[in-house]
């Protein structure tokens, strides 16, 4: 499978197909792996895939929107490729997509994968398999049926440790704004200062901004370093785009986020007011 | 209405046509309501970013109601209709996040609907009343 | 200064009386992944394995955010008020490398005429008992630094190291001395056959570390790549979080802004910042001198190899290697400083 | 630099008996800003307003904040006494303590001036961060376009050709006329349709200001008011018009039998090469290439060998051009209700169904038939005719419950005319009831009952059904509770009008928003009949709703108003208080281009800065009507509402709040 | 606890607008054993309070021979700002400093001084170029250019005249004039490079922006001027003033502790990050 993906990938920048391949490289220990841009033919041995490789590497394409670039993609990945493809942040003919038959990585969300399906890529690495797994709300439901009070003690605990550090927003392929609100200052949407109160309105608007747009890839959650909770938020989430609106992101490149449409006569959405 | 220790703070976000009119209507009619609820106008629930909702309660809202125009009416056409799915899927983050859906509100109250702007507003109180009271506990 | 003794039980005892009188932080669990430094009620809540908590002891002395002061408008006058120092404080069970943090960056808050009084103040307050690393993890390279080691007590008031069943407790600063006198009932004396297994210990522990960097190299060749190719493709797989800088031992960078309460009151507060953030220099006007996300990967790296070294002659680096795992990307500080030319 | 001043309105006691009004604004002068606070009995009154004038220039005041009433009534006002004491009238906001305050809170005084404390506070927080904005202008391209040749789009490109304005007329069919053109004659009036239409078609092609672009549509649609790119696509009609006679011969010699005439509603042949009907205006040909025998086999070409002109081009391309026009006008009229819907009617299935359009070609004396009605499958004189009406309308189960307000009026037309023209025989209505609210309209239907001798019964027909060469009518009568069975020869569906097929993609090209059936949604049902939420487009006709022809004529004249209206002026004034795009800031993810529901966000390819190209979002300032949705929905806060900024609106919530 | 963030408090003694969104202010600082104490010398610069929004950072606009307020010109471009400009006089404000380096005017004894500045550049050497008018007699020729926009971009209208009664030769240019306008017409190193001004026993003390610093060290090493013969100020952004925050460090330096004045031959050796 590796092989076939660094063929690829040589060929692709031999022929200046593209200008960057990206990939993941064996990493500072055995078993893991980091994401790795390659722009010459003879680096495409370095290319690996196993069970290490997590990263959603979708974030990279909004970064090199002048340039063509072709992009290893899970099929979890890839939704986050139609995603930000929806959002013109970067042209189809701009990447290639070098999808691989993913049977799990070392994610929360493998377990409940139903999403290793590689539809619309250029390049199939390996061979899909259904892996008969299902989805599963029932940590969802779980929290939802908690009190408020016991739902706000939860975040409180959780958003305690927030450094802050936004490498939940900065590995967000739906997080490519040019500047975020949190940098502002006129107004201040978002006080310097690290405390509880602040982290979590931070995550409360970052959670309504990829609403309908995030995929529940958790990249955010690998990416904590303080081993914050968000898959839980951003299940909810997709949950909710599900259920409100009948919609899942990264399905299509074409339709429009739950957010950016209406519907006059909402069939998810009954009396709500 | 028992005399309550401390006011609730509540804001509330009133679209210029239909639901800021209808709140003009409530004074024109004297329906009285309770004071805890200080208004907004914005031009229309279109321009309600959900990032106000939040901030309101970070900055201290007991409860928030963003009322706009019926479905169909709204003087710009369409921005309630977006204001409806926003509100729809801030209200669950919120509760997933701890804040009550007792504290937040979304109504539609027309420009001749004086009367229900007074018993939209009494209702937000009694359940941001009735949020406090059970959260205190 | 003296070397004493002290045996698992009175350990537990200790931290245990310290914490009725101290605020005693050690590495703390805080879910499956997470173990941070925590405030200790009792011993049993230290998680004593892991030598890369999530994030530093850092903070316990110079916090993320820290009141510098309170302002109150009044007529014709503002008033301040700071804030009371806090309770005395030990930083218990960190590792070497954190403590060789709080070495490296005292230099900095006392540096350039100025003593940084909210910083020294809190360092004054704290107690540092560090306790040496058996098992280093493949990320560490402490030893690349001078006098860097696994066992090494730089920055540490007191020094744990097992020795025989035991521990080996170097006294190493005033502050450690005093505290092991007032306690001084859990300690015994230690022999030179301790003294010397724990030069076994540390000769062990430094064997283990692989990779070594040559920091002479390093800072040559940083010295001559500012302008090299080799950062145009370098910084791409980096996305420009600040993990690295707040999970860093040494990252000192701040920020001061203001917090206010109504129209009369407010407080200015000191927080972290991190040169990978593009606010890092941005001016008011929109005119930004480290615009590119190149530019901001080099400063980090420049900064703590060779910037650093001119103006205090060590590294702006423990090498505990936080910022290797935790970085998301998997950005190795070794790899890129070693490959720079 | 804010020196705000606050003017605390007592409204006699309306305010001033429950609010405490000296304590707002003793408590007005301890906030930061404000530099004077007075409260007087009417601010509104002329000393009152004189007294803010005063006091701007005597404490060098920039901005105020008037706490009184609603700003819905006295907003105007007080922006006016701002601009009248030299400042930029944008700088004033209002606090409504009244309506919003002293009035809905008498029962507690105390809670009412803390509340109007706030609501001031509020106030001076928000024009704290107003900023002066000048009223702006955007030049008017005095050129209009009219989408529909029928009786709606001449009568509205007449009078704005009148008025001495340029007006193209674009028309999908070849010729325009429109569906008045079909009809023969109009109630109540049964004066001949034709006769009173083509001066009217006439006019139109004749007027010096008035272009028709027949066998035309739009493609695109770029632009706002006064300055809309349209690109029109003239389809190839395979005829040089410059060269073209229009002696007819042509048509005359065409072989091909293939076509069915659509002006005829498909019950007679038309041939390949033709006019729709003889009248046309133009009265040019056209080559159905669908119908050509050239076209389809390659050989024939008679047409181009009896021409005496060498008018015919096989070869010729649609060919699109674009145009600029200040204003636009829909008037696309309407298509009748699919018959084939009522599966039980047998529309299709037996001949002598016909639809209201047929019966009025059939019944024309300028229609296939020379006017004489024949049932069309065996070309005998009916003797017994059944209409049925509300086939499509007010039918709730079959998609359509609005009334489609012609039907009644065209049935009783159609009844009389042929008891008029064969007074020996039967006509029966079935009806739900009659609507019947115009002018002269009733006595109409009446005459038909009482002098023509039509039957009405009250019922739905529930089947009809073929019996020898019969057609058996089954309905109730509910007037006399009893099941009535009518052998028919003919029977006639007063078929509902709906809008025409493509009504929608022509909305979804001008943005114009459009009900769940596709009728074009007015600005307003009452007072903006004429005008859609897009500036500049205005509708006329059919399309925006049911009506008859003097309606539609009405409206027409309406919408041409409209139209001089917006021509009347250089420049047109726009409000400022619009949306405005930081590029720097935008990220291009046209979620407010989504959004937008004037189509005023416009994407670009632009430097923000040197060296960076993005893709970001512009706002179209005289498009933009400041509704402020696509601030709501922008993630990396690029955009921004004057008068309603995200700086006021958080210093409003912080204030509140705090 | 040695608070070195806890600033000065003072108040605004006096306000003047000087263009459509430049202000010059003068500070007095509350505490008299401060302001007896509070020295500064030309090129250094402070860190101000507006209390409610935060700190910036600004040059002394005046020399230590003017000291009895401080001063400073500031343009409305960011938060800091634009909430000073709201204030009036009489308002409470702080500061801290003074911070940095300075003008070595030691070492320009004797020398002819050319003062080049543009913009808001020139607050930053209206200080120097006041202080060698004080101490007129250390110094041969001064020459002061300075450039705006337009003729209403153009700060200190009220202290030309004293300027150029103390024998400095002033040279004013606009990018763009305007009627009325009696004075150059043209970008600042335009004029330089018509002015021709000889190396010889010179210094030139420039400030503005980028773009015309850029320009100005073109002109200069045209005609000649070695690099350690033009002094400037660096701008960058500042939050602690006290080498410690990070944010103004280049190479080795940080401009808050090493600055803001540098010479050009010092500013070669770094890299382009400022």
């Amino acid at each position: 499978m590796e092989k076939e993906m660094q063929e690829i990938a040589k060929k692709l920048l031999a022929e200046k197909k593209v200008d960057w391949v990206i990939g993941y490289e064996n990493s500072f220990e055995p078993g893991a792996s980091r994401p790795v841009f390659m722009n010459k033919p003879e680096d495409a041995v370095k290319l690996v895939f196993n069970k290490s490789c997590v990263n959603n590497l979708a974030v990279y394409l909004p970064k090199i929107k002048k340039q063509k670039a072709a992009v290893v993609a899970k099929g979890c990945d890839l939704r986050s490729v139609r995603e930000i493809i929806k959002e013109h942040q970067i042209l189809r003919e701009n990447v290639v997509i070098i999808g691989v038959a993913c049977e799990g990585v070392e994610s929360s969300k493998c377990s409940t994968c139903t999403e290793n399906k590689l539809d619309g890529v250029d390049f199939t690495v390996g061979t899909v398999k259904d892996l008969g797994r299902k989805e599963d709300m029932s940590d969802i439901e779980k929290f939802e049926e908690l009190s408020s009070k016991e739902k706000e003690a939860f975040w409180n605990k959780e958003f305690e440790r927030c450094i802050r550090c936004y490498a939940c927003r900065n590995v967000c392929p739906v997080c490519y704004c040019p500047d975020c609100f949190a940098n502002r200052l006129m107004p201040e949407y978002l006080n310097k200062v690290v405390n509880t109160a602040e982290n979590k309105v931070f995550q409360q608007i970052r959670m309504q901004h990829v609403f309908g747009r995030c995929t529940d890839c958790r990249a955010c959650e690998e990416a904590c370093p303080v081993g914050i909770k968000l898959s839980l938020l951003t299940k909810k989430m997709s949950k909710d785009a599900k259920k409100l609106f009948n919609y899942e992101s990264g399905k299509d490149t074409d339709s429009r986020p739950p957010l950016s449409t209406f519907k006059v006569d909402e069939e998810g959405i009954a009396e709500i007011m | 209405m028992e005399v309550k220790e401390k006011k609730l703070n509540i804001v509330g976000f009133l679209c210029n046509w239909c639901s800021y009119a209808g709140a003009d209507l409530t004074g024109l009619g004297r329906n009285i309501y309770p004071a805890d609820i200080k208004i907004i106008r914005i031009p229309c629930t279109g321009r309600m970013d959900p990032m106000m909702v939040i901030e309101a309660f970070h900055k201290g809202a007991d409860g928030v109601l963003v009322s706009g125009c019926h479905p169909g009416d709204c003087h710009y056409s369409e921005g309630n209709y977006y204001w409806r799915r926003r509100y729809a899927h801030l209200k669950e983050l919120l509760d997933f996040f701890g804040i009550d859906k007792r504290r937040f509100h979304a109504s539609w109250v027309s420009a001749s609907e004086g009367k229900k702007f007074a018993e939209v507003v009494k209702k937000v109180v009694t359940e941001t009343q009735d949020w406090k009271d059970s959260n205190s506990k | 200064m003296a070397n004493k003794l002290i045996t698992q039980e009175n350990l537990k005892a200790l931290v245990n009386e310290l914490a009725a009188s101290y605020d005693v932080f050690a590495p703390k669990r805080e879910n499956k992944n997470t173990v941070s430094f925590g405030k200790l009620q009792s011993f049993e809540e230290y998680v004593s394995g892991v030598l890369l908590t999530n994030t530093t002891a850092k903070d316990k002395v110079y916090l993320q955010s820290e009141q510098l002061f309170q302002y109150e408008l009044k007529k014709d006058t503002v008033e301040f008020k700071e804030k009371a120092p806090g309770k005395e404080a030990v930083i218990f069970g960190g590792r070497p490398c954190d403590a060789r943090g709080f070495d490296v960056i005292d230099k900095l808050f006392n540096w350039s005429g100025y003593e940084d009084g909210p910083y020294t103040g809190g360092r004054k307050n704290t107690t540092i008992i560090t306790v040496s690393c058996e098992k280093p993890e493949t990320t560490c390279f402490c030893t690349s630094f001078a006098g860097g080691s696994p066992a090494d007590g730089k920055g540490s008031d007191i020094l744990l190291t097992p020795v025989s069943g035991k521990f080996l407790a170097e006294l190493l600063t005033e502050r450690g001395e005093k505290l092991a006198a007032k306690y001084s009932k859990y300690f015994s004396e230690a022999g030179d056959a301790e003294t010397a297994a724990k030069a076994e210990f540390a000769k062990a522990a430094e064997a283990k570390i692989t990779k070594k960097l040559d920091l002479a190299a390093v800072k040559k060749n940083l010295d001559a790549s500012f302008d090299s190719p080799y950062w145009d493709t370098v910084h791409l797989p980096c996305v420009k979080c600040g993990a690295c800088t707040y999970v860093c031992p040494t990252c000192y960078c701040f920020d001061i802004t203001e917090k206010k309460f109504g129209y009369l009151n407010g407080e200015r507060n000191r927080t972290w910042d991190s040169c990978m953030s593009e606010m890092f220099t941005k001016m008011a006007g929109g005119h930004n001198p480290r615009t590119d996300t190149k530019r901001r990967f080099r400063q980090r790296f420049m900064h703590k190899f060779r910037y650093h070294v001119d103006n205090f002659k060590e590294e702006l680096c423990t090498g505990c290697g936080r910022c290797i795992r935790r970085c998301p990307v998997g950005i190795d500080i070794r790899k890129v400083v070693e490959e720079a030319k | 630099m804010a020196r705000i001043g606050v003017f605390v309105c007592h409204c006699g006691t309306n305010i001033a008996g429950v609010v405490d009004v000296k304590r707002v604004a003793e408590y007005a002068l301890t906030l930061p800003g404000v530099k004077y606070a007075i409260d007087y009995k009417y601010m509104c009154s002329d000393p009152g307003q004189n007294a803010i004038i005063e006091a701007v220039k005597e404490h060098k005041l920039d901005r105020i904040v008037v706490t009184a009433c609603s700003p819905r009534m006295h907003e105007g006002t007080f922006r006016k006494a701002a601009e009248r004491s030299g400042i930029n009238q944008y700088m004033s906001e209002m606090a409504n303590v009244r309506e919003h305050d002293s009035w809905v809170h008498s029962d507690d005084k105390e809670a009412a001036t803390l509340k109007a404390m706030k609501l001031m506070e509020m106030s001076v927080a928000k024009v704290r961060r107003s900023e002066a904005l000048s009223k702006m202008y955007a030049t008017v391209e005095k050129r209009a376009l009219v989408i529909g040749g029928g009786i709606a789009g001449i009568q509205a490109a007449l009078d704005i050709a009148e008025a001495g304005h340029k007006v193209v007329i674009v028309e999908k069919d070849p010729s325009i006329g429109g569906r008045m053109a079909q009809l023969d004659k109009t109630f109540p009036t049964l004066d001949c349709s034709a006769c009173i239409l083509t001066p009217k078609m006439v006019a139109a092609s004749q007027h010096p200001n008035i272009e028709l672009r027949v066998y035309s549509e739009v493609v695109e649609v770029n632009g706002y008011v006064g300055n809309f790119d349209i690109k029109i696509k003239k389809k190839a009609s395979s005829v040089d018009n410059k060269k073209c006679i229009s002696c007819g011969v042509c048509t005359l010699k065409c072989p091909s039998k293939r076509a069915q005439s659509e002006f005829d509603e498909k019950i007679a042949p038309r041939k390949a090469i033709y006019t729709p009907f003889p009248q046309a205006v133009p009265n040019k040909p056209v080559i159905d290439r669908e119908a050509c025998t050239f076209f389809l086999t390659g050989k024939c070409r008679i047409c181009e060998k009896v021409c005496p002109t060498q008018a015919i081009d096989f070869n010729q391309q649609d060919e699109v051009v674009t145009e600029k026009f200040g204003a636009v006008v829909l008037a696309t009229g309407f298509d009748i209700f699919d018959s084939n819907v009522y599966g039980e009617y047998g529309y299709g299935e037996y001949k002598d169904v016909v639809t209201s359009l047929q019966f009025e070609r059939l019944i024309n004396s300028s229609g296939p038939t020379e006017g004489h009605v024949v049932r069309l499958s065996d070309k005998k004189e009916p003797k017994n005719l059944v209409w049925i009406q509300c086939v499509g309308s007010r039918d709730e189960s079959k998609g359509r419950p609005y009334c489609s307000r012609v039907c009644c009026m065209y049935t009783a037309k159609q009844a009389m005319l042929m008891k008029e023209h064969y007074p020996e025989v039967n006509c029966y209505v079935f009806y739900i009831d009659i609507r019947a609210a115009g002018k002269n309209y009733e006595e109409f239907v009446q005459k038909a009952q009482n002098e023509y001798g039509v039957i009405y019964l009250r019922g739905r027909v529930s089947k009809i059904y073929e019996k020898k060469d019969k057609l058996i009518v089954r309905g109730a009568d509910t007037l006399s509770g009893s099941q009535v069975e009518i052998v028919a020869d003919m029977v006639v569906l007063a078929n509902g009008l709906e809008p025409r097929k493509d009504a929608k993609s022509l909305a979804q090209l001008f943005h114009v928003s459009y009900d769940q059936y596709g009728f074009f949604t007015e600005l307003h049902p009452k007072l903006g009949p004429v005008e859609t939420a897009i500036a500049g487009v205005f509708v006329a006709g059919a399309c925006q709703a049911c009506k008859d022809i003097p309606d539609t004529v009405a409206q027409a004249g309406a919408a041409a108003s409209k139209v001089l209206g917006l021509f009347s002026k250089e420049k047109m004034e726009v409000e400022p208080l619009i949306a405005k795009v930081d590029p720097l800031v935008c990220s291009g993810c046209e979620t407010c281009y989504n959004v937008c529901p004037y189509s005023a966000i416009e994407m670009e390819d632009r430097e923000v800065s040197r060296g960076n190209l993005k893709h970001v979002a512009k706002v179209l300032d005289s498009v933009c009507k400041g509704c402020g949705a696509c601030v709501g929905a922008c993630y990396s806060k690029a955009v921004d509402l004057k008068g309603f900024s995200e700086r006021q609106v958080y210093d409003q919530i912080e204030t509140v709040t705090q | 606890m040695n608070n070195i963030y806890i600033p000065h408090k003072a108040r605004i003694a006096s306000i003047k607008q000087e263009t459509a969104d430049i202000k010059s202010f003068q500070f007095e600082l509350l505490d008299p054993e401060v302001r007896k104490n509070f020295k500064w010398k030309s090129g250094q610069f402070l860190i101000l309070s507006v209390f409610g929004v935060g700190e910036a950072t600004f040059t002394f606009a005046n020399p230590q021979t003017r000291a009895e307020y401080v001063e400073c010109s500031i343009k409305k471009t960011g938060l800091v700002t634009e909430a000073i400009h709201d204030l009036e006089v009489g308002d409470i404000v702080a500061l801290r400093g003074p911070y940095g380096n300075w003008f070595p005017f030691e070492k320009f004894k004797g020398q002819n001084l050319l003062f080049v500045g543009g913009g808001i550049g020139i607050a930053a050497i209206r200080s120097p170029i006041e202080y060698s008018l004080d101490t007129r007699a250390d110094f041969k020729d001064i020459t002061i250019l300075y450039g705006g926009r337009s003729p209403l971009d153009i700060c200190y209208f009220d202290k030309f005249d004293e300027w150029q009664g103390k024998k400095a030769n002033l040279v004013l240019t606009a990018d763009k004039g305007s009627e009325g306008w009696k004075h150059k017409v043209g970008f600042v190193p335009a004029v330089l490079k018509e002015m021709k001004p000889s190396r010889d026993n010179c210094t030139v003390i420039t400030c503005g922006p980028p773009i015309m610093i850029k320009f100005v060290l073109k002109e200069l090493t045209d005609l000649g001027f070695a690099p350690e013969q033009i002094v400037t100020t660096l701008e960058m952004k500042m939050k602690c003033g006290l080498g410690k925050c990070g944010r103004c460090n280049i190479q080795q330096l940080y401009v808050c502790k090493d600055g803001p004045v540098f010479d050009y031959a010092e500013i070669k050796k770094l890299p382009d990050e400022f």
